[in-house]
C-alpha cells in the first residue's frame, strides 16, 4: 500500500488486561489514591494507550487494518483485550 | 556526621547504601522507615535506589506521598544536604524537590553498566570536595532514567549551576555514545537551585570497595563530611 | 456427578490412575478432591516418570546439609555459613506469555530460596530459544530476558550467571530455567515440615484469584493450548520484596516451623508437602483465604496458582508477633488452619468440610511409570556422521568463516542479555558476567567466596545424552574451577519431550546416568533440581537438555581469576597433547 | 465519603506524553508495525489508559475528583497531559 494513499486517519487504541487477570499497577495505584484520600476509588485497572496516524482508503479498511495490528502485534490476547476508535485526522 | 537512609516498600539499594557509609566511609547511618515523620536527629539524607511502590504508574510517583516525604521537604527546606540515587532521583523529582523528570530509556531496557560521569558542579554538598571536571566511574542500573526537561528550563538549569554530573567518555567528552539512556545534554544529576539536593542515576553507594568494581562513588559520599566539618566547628 | 473421561482429561488422570485413587482412598473422590489429586498426581508434581530415575543421582556429600526433597538444597562453607541452591523451569508459561512466564519464573524460584530461611544473594537463568531471526524467537526472546529483568531487578538480586542456545527444535518450546543461590546461617536454615498438632497454618502474600488453576497439569501435557487453564499469571515483585523480607524477619521471632511456597497446585500442594514432611494433618478453610475476585469456589482456591503467596506454620504462642511484623510490611497474612495429628488434609468452607484426603495419597501413593527406551534410529545415523569427510576450509575462506562462526547468536557477546539485568546489586559481584567463565561473588565479612554458572549443550546431549549430560556436568565444573573455585553442588533442571514415548524415556534415562556417573567420578552432589517433560509439539521434541546450575567454593576469594589477560607475563597452557 | 454512597462511576483517563517529549516506546511500535507490512503507519505514541471505579454523588463531582486524581498522582504534569471520560457504570 501506499503510503501517500488515502485519508489520513487517528486511531486510539486502549489495551487492558482481560478481567480476572491480576493487575498490581492497577492494585498499587488504588491504594496510593486511597491513601491521599481517594476513599472512593473502588477498583482501578491500568492499561496502555496506543494513537496512531495511517493513511487507507476508508474507515472500513483503516478498521480492518487496525484490528489486525492488534491482534498481531499490539495485545496479547492470552492476557490482554483492546478495543479502538477512528477518526479522519 | 549523622546519615540517614530512607527505606520505601519496593527499597533495595538501602542495604548498598548503609554497607557504602559503614564499610566505605567508616560512618554511622541508620535506616529510616518511610512512615517516619521526623528527620531532625539526622545531618544528611539518603533516598536509596530499588523499585518504591513496584515503580508502579511512573517510578517514584506513589513514593513521593509516603509520610517521610514531609519530613524530606522539611530538612529540605532547612538546606540539610539530601542525595537521591536512582529511584531516589526519581522520587525527589516526582516530589518536586528536584527539576524535570525521568522517564523510559531511550533503548527501552534496562540497563546495566558502569559509566563516566564528569562532575559539573562543586557547590553541592555532594561534590564540595571535588574538582569540576572530576571524571568518575560509577555503575549504572535503571529502566527509567531519561532525564528530560523542556529546553527553556534546561537553559535555566545550565545557568544556574544546577547540572551537576554528565555522563562522559572516558576522555570527558559528553558524546552521544556516552549517554547511556538518552538523557538530555548527557545529564546524569541535577540538584535544586540552593544546591543542597542531589539526585543522580548511577550509583556511587554500589562503588565503594575496588575488589567489586571500583571506588569512586566514596568521592561523592566523602564530600558531604566536609559539611559535619562545618557544622562542627561553626559557634552556635 | 459421576466421573465421566472428560473430567479425568480435565485433571489429567488416566482411566488406571482414578481407579487407583478410588482402590486407596476406598471410595469415590468428590470433585474436589478429584481436582486435588489430579494436580498432586501430574508428571509437574508427581514425578511420575522421573522419580524412579531420579534415585540414581548421587546426592549425600561430606558438606551436603540438605539433599533434594525440601525447598532447596543447602550445603556448608565455613564459618557456620550454608549456601542454597535450586533451579526450576517455567518453560510452558513463558511459551505462552514470555514476559510474565519468565517472571513469575523467577518469582518462584526465589521463594523456594527464602522458605529455607536463606537471603537470595544472586539468580543465573539457562535460556534455549529457536533460530533468532525469526520474528516470534525475537518475540519470546524480548519477552524472557524482559520478564527475567524486571523481576529479578525489581527484587534487588543480581543476576549474574546464565548461558543461552539457539536451535530450531526450541521453536514452540522455549526453555525458560531460573536458578537462585542464597546465603543462611546453617542453624538458622528452617525446613517446610509441619509439626506439633495445634500449631497454626498462616497464609501471606497476594490475594488468591483464578490464576493458572490447572498450572502443574498445564505442565505436564502436550498440548497445554487444549487443555482447560485458568488466567496466565502476572507477576508482583514488588509484592515478593516486601515478602522476601517479612519472611526473613519473622524468622527471628523463633515462632515459625515451617515455611513453604506456594507454586503448582498452589494450597493444595503447599498443604500436602508440609503436613506429609512433618508426619501431621492440616486442617484449613477456605473461606478464611482472601480473594482478589468474588464468587470462587473451594476448588479454585484450593487449586489457584496466584504468585506471591508463602505457607507458615506458627506457633500459637508467638502468633501475635508474627502477624505484627507482616502487618509493618503491609502484607495480608490470615491464619487458615491448624496443623494436626490425624494424617488427612481437611478443606473446609466455613467450617463445612468439603474435602477430605489423607496426606500420603496426595504425596506418595502418585504412581510412577517405568516405560520402553530405544534410541531413535534417527540418532544412530546423525552420530554415525564423519566430519572427517568435510573437505578443509581453503585459506581464502578461513577470514570468512570465521566472521560467520562469531556472528552465531549461539556464541556471539552474551553482553546484550546481562547487560539488562542489575548484576552490581548488592555489592558483591567480583566477577560479573562476562568477565569470566563463571560468575563470582564475595560474602562480607568472609574470605572464603562462591562462584555459579549454568551450561548445557543440547547438540551433544542430542546426539547422546548420556556423555552430553556428563558433558554438561563437566563445562559447569571447568567453568566454576576456571575461576578458582572447587566444584561444591549442583541443581539441575532436566528439560525433555514426551517421557512417554521410547526414544524420549531413553534419552531421559541415558542423561540421568550419565549425570549420575559424572556427579560420582567428580565428588559433586546433586542437591535439588527439577523436571520438565512434554516439552514437544506436534510430536516434535525439544534435544534433551538436562541444564546444570552449579556453585562452586573459591577459599580466598580475593584470588579469583577473570579470563583477560592481566598484564604481561608467561601464557600456560593446560592440558595433554 | 463513604465508600457505599452515590452512583457508581466508570472513568477512562487516557495519558500520553506532551508533544514534543520524544517517545521511544511509540517510534519502537511504529517500526515494528512497517517491518510487519503495515507500512501506512505514519505515527504512533503510547501512553497509559487507567480505568477507574469509583462513587460520587452527581458527575459533576466525579468529574472534580477525578481531575484531581489526575493532576495529583495519575499525571506527571512536567512530561504528560491527560483526558478522561466518565459514565455511570
Ligand atoms: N542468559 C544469561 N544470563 C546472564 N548471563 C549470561 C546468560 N548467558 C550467558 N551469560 C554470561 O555470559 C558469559 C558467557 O556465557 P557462555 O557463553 O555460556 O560461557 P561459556 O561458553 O564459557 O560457558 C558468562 O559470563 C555467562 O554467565
Amino acid at each position: 500500500m501506499d503510503v501517500n494513499e488515502g485519508t489520513r486517519w487517528r486511531a486510539e487504541v486502549f489495551i487492558s488486561l482481560r478481567p480476572g487477570v491480576n493487575d498490581p499497577q492497577g492494585l498499587a495505584v488504588r491504594d496510593g489514591l486511597r491513601r491521599l484520600g481517594y476513599t472512593e476509588v473502588e477498583d482501578v485497572r491500568v492499561g496502555r494507550y496506543v494513537q496512531m496516524w495511517l493513511r487507507a482508503p476508508d474507515r472500513k479498511t483503516a478498521e480492518e487494518r487496525v484490528g489486525l495490528m492488534c491482534d498481531q502485534l499490539l495485545a496479547n490476547p492470552v492476557v490482554e483485550q483492546y478495543r479502538f476508535s477512528l477518526e479522519p485526522a | 556526621m549523622r546519615f540517614a537512609v530512607v527505606t520505601f516498600p519496593g527499597s533495595n539499594g538501602d542495604h548498598d547504601a548503609l554497607m557504602a557509609i559503614r564499610l566505605g566511609l567508616g560512618h554511622a547511618a541508620e535506616l529510616v522507615w518511610y512512615t517516619e515523620t521526623d528527620l531532625s536527629r539526622f545531618d544528611c539524607i539518603i533516598i536509596p535506589g530499588g523499585f518504591s511502590y513496584g515503580d508502579y504508574l511512573r517510578a517514584g510517583a506513589l513514593a513521593r506521598f509516603a509520610p517521610v516525604m514531609s519530613a524530606v521537604a522539611r530538612e529540605a527546606e532547612a538546606g540539610k544536604p539530601i542525595l537521591g540515587i536512582c529511584n531516589g532521583f526519581q522520587i525527589l523529582t516526582e516530589a518536586r524537590l528536584l527539576p524535570g523528570a525521568l522517564l523510559r530509556n531511550a533503548s527501552l531496557e534496562f540497563v546495566c553498566d558502569w559509566v563516566w560521569v564528569r562532575v559539573e558542579q562543586t557547590r553541592t554538598p555532594w561534590t564540595s570536595q571535588l574538582a569540576p571536571g572530576t571524571l568518575l566511574r560509577l555503575p549504572i542500573a535503571h529502566g527509567e532514567g531519561r532525564y528530560y526537561v523542556e529546553a527553556e528550563e534546561l537553559v535555566a538549569l545550565e545557568t544556574n549551576g544546577q547540572v551537576v554530573f554528565r555522563y562522559v567518555d572516558a576522555d570527558g567528552l559528553p558524546t552521544a555514545d556516552a549517554n547511556p539512556n538518552g538523557s538530555v545534554a548527557n545529564i546524569a544529576g541535577v540538584c535544586n537551585e540552593r544546591g543542597n539536593v542531589v539526585g543522580l542515576m548511577p550509583h556511587p553507594e554500589r562503588a565503594y570497595d575496588r575488589f567489586v568494581g571500583g571506588d569512586d562513588g566514596l568521592r561523592i559520599l566523602a564530600s558531604v563530611l566536609s559539611v559535619g566539618l562545618e557544622v562542627a566547628h561553626s559557634p552556635r | 456427578m459421576p466421573i465421566v473421561p472428560e473430567i479425568l482429561r480435565e485433571v489429567a488422570l488416566t482411566e488406571e490412575e482414578y481407579a487407583r485413587a478410588v482402590a486407596l482412598l476406598g471410595r469415590e473422590p468428590n470433585l474436589i478432591e478429584l481436582g486435588m489429586i489430579g494436580a498432586l498426581w501430574s508428571e509437574h508434581c508427581g514425578y511420575k516418570h522421573s522419580r524412579p530415575l531420579l534415585r540414581k543421582l548421587p546426592t549425600s556429600g561430606p558438606h551436603v546439609v540438605q539433599g533434594p526433597g525440601e525447598n532447596a538444597g543447602a550445603v556448608e562453607l565455613g564459618d557456620g555459613l550454608v549456601v542454597v541452591l535450586k533451579i526450576e523451569s517455567h518453560n510452558h508459561p513463558s511459551a505462552v506469555e514470555p514476559f510474565q512466564g519468565a517472571a513469575t519464573g523467577v518469582g518462584g524460584i526465589v521463594r523456594d530460596i527464602f522458605a529455607m530461611g536463606a537471603r537470595p544473594i544472586a539468580l543465573a537463568d539457562s535460556l534455549r530459544f529457536g533460530p533468532l531471526e525469526e520474528p516470534r524467537q525475537q518475540y519470546l526472546f524480548h519477552g524472557v530476558v524482559g520478564g527475567i529483568g524486571w523481576y529479578g531487578n525489581c527484587l534487588g538480586i543480581p543476576t549474574v550467571a546464565g548461558d543461552v542456545f539457539f536451535a530450531p527444535e526450541y521453536r514452540q518450546n522455549p526453555l525458560v530455567n531460573a536458578m537462585c543461590v542464597g546465603i543462611a546461617e546453617r542453624s538458622a536454615l528452617i525446613r517446610a515440615r509441619a509439626t506439633g498438632p495445634g500449631n497454626l497454618v498462616v497464609l501471606v502474600g497476594a490475594d488468591t484469584g483464578r490464576d493458572g488453576i490447572h498450572g502443574a497439569t498445564f505442565a505436564s501435557v502436550e498440548d497445554p493450548e487444549r487443555s482447560h487453564r485458568g488466567v496466565v499469571q502476572v507477576g508482583n515483585p514488588f509484592l515478593e520484596k516486601l515478602l522476601l523480607e517479612a519472611c526473613l524477619e519473622v524468622l527471628e521471632t523463633g515462632a515459625v516451623v515451617a515455611m513453604q511456597d506456594l507454586g503448582a497446585a498452589g494450597l493444595t500442594s503447599a498443604s500436602a508437602e508440609i503436613a506429609a514432611r512433618g508426619g501431621t494433618g492440616i486442617e484449613l478453610d477456605v473461606a478464611l483465604v482472601p480473594r482478589r475476585e468474588t464468587g470462587m469456589t473451594p476448588y479454585e482456591v484450593m487449586l489457584s496458582e496466584s504468585q506471591e503467596r508463602m505457607l507458615l506454620v506458627v506457633d500459637p504462642e508467638g502468633i501475635d508477633r508474627v502477624l505484627a511484623i507482616f502487618r509493618r510490611w503491609e502484607l495480608h497474612a490470615v491464619v487458615i488452619g491448624r496443623v494436626t495429628d490425624d494424617g488427612l488434609l481437611r478443606v473446609l468452607e466455613d467450617g463445612q468440610v468439603v474435602a477430605e484426603l489423607p496426606v500420603w495419597l496426595l504425596t506418595d501413593a502418585c504412581p510412577t511409570y517405568v516405560r520402553e527406551a530405544r534410541e531413535a534410529g534417527e540418532i544412530r545415523e546423525r552420530r554415525a556422521f564423519d566430519p572427517d569427510a568435510l573437505p578443509d576450509l581453503q585459506p581464502a575462506e578461513v577470514a570468512e568463516m570465521l566472521a560467520a562462526l562469531l556472528r552465531s547468536p549461539n556464541i556471539a557477546s552474551r553482553r546484550p542479555i546481562y547487560r539488562t539485568y542489575d548484576h552490581t546489586i548488592l555489592t558483591n559481584t567480583v566477577l560479573p558476567p562476562g568477565a569470566a567463565d563463571a560468575a563470582v561473588l564475595r560474602i562480607k565479612g568472609q574470605r572464603f567466596g562462591i562462584a555459579l554458572k549454568t551450561d548445557c549443550n543440547p547438540r551433544y546431549c542430542l546426539l547422546d545424552p548420556r556423555l552430553g549430560t556428563m558433558h554438561a556436568v563437566a563445562e559447569a565444573a571447568r567453568n566454576v574451577s576456571c575461576v578458582g573455585a572447587e566444584p561444591l553442588a549442583i541443581t539441575d533442571c532436566l528439560n525433555f519431550g514426551n517421557p512417554e514415548r521410547p526414544e524420549i524415556y531413553y534419552q531421559l534415562v541415558q542423561a540421568i546416568e550419565g549425570m549420575a556417573e559424572a556427579c560420582t567420578v567428580l565428588g559433586i552432589p546433586v542437591v535439588s533440581g527439577n523436571v520438565s517433560l512434554y516439552n514437544e509439539t506436534e510430536g516434535r521434541s525439544i534435544p534433551p537438555t538436562p541444564v546444570v546450575g552449579i556453585v562452586g567454593r573459591l577459599a580466598d576469594v580475593r584470588r579469583c581469576v577473570g579470563m583477560g589477560f592481566r598484564g604481561e607475563g608467561k601464557v600456560f597452557l593446560l592440558g595433554s597433547e
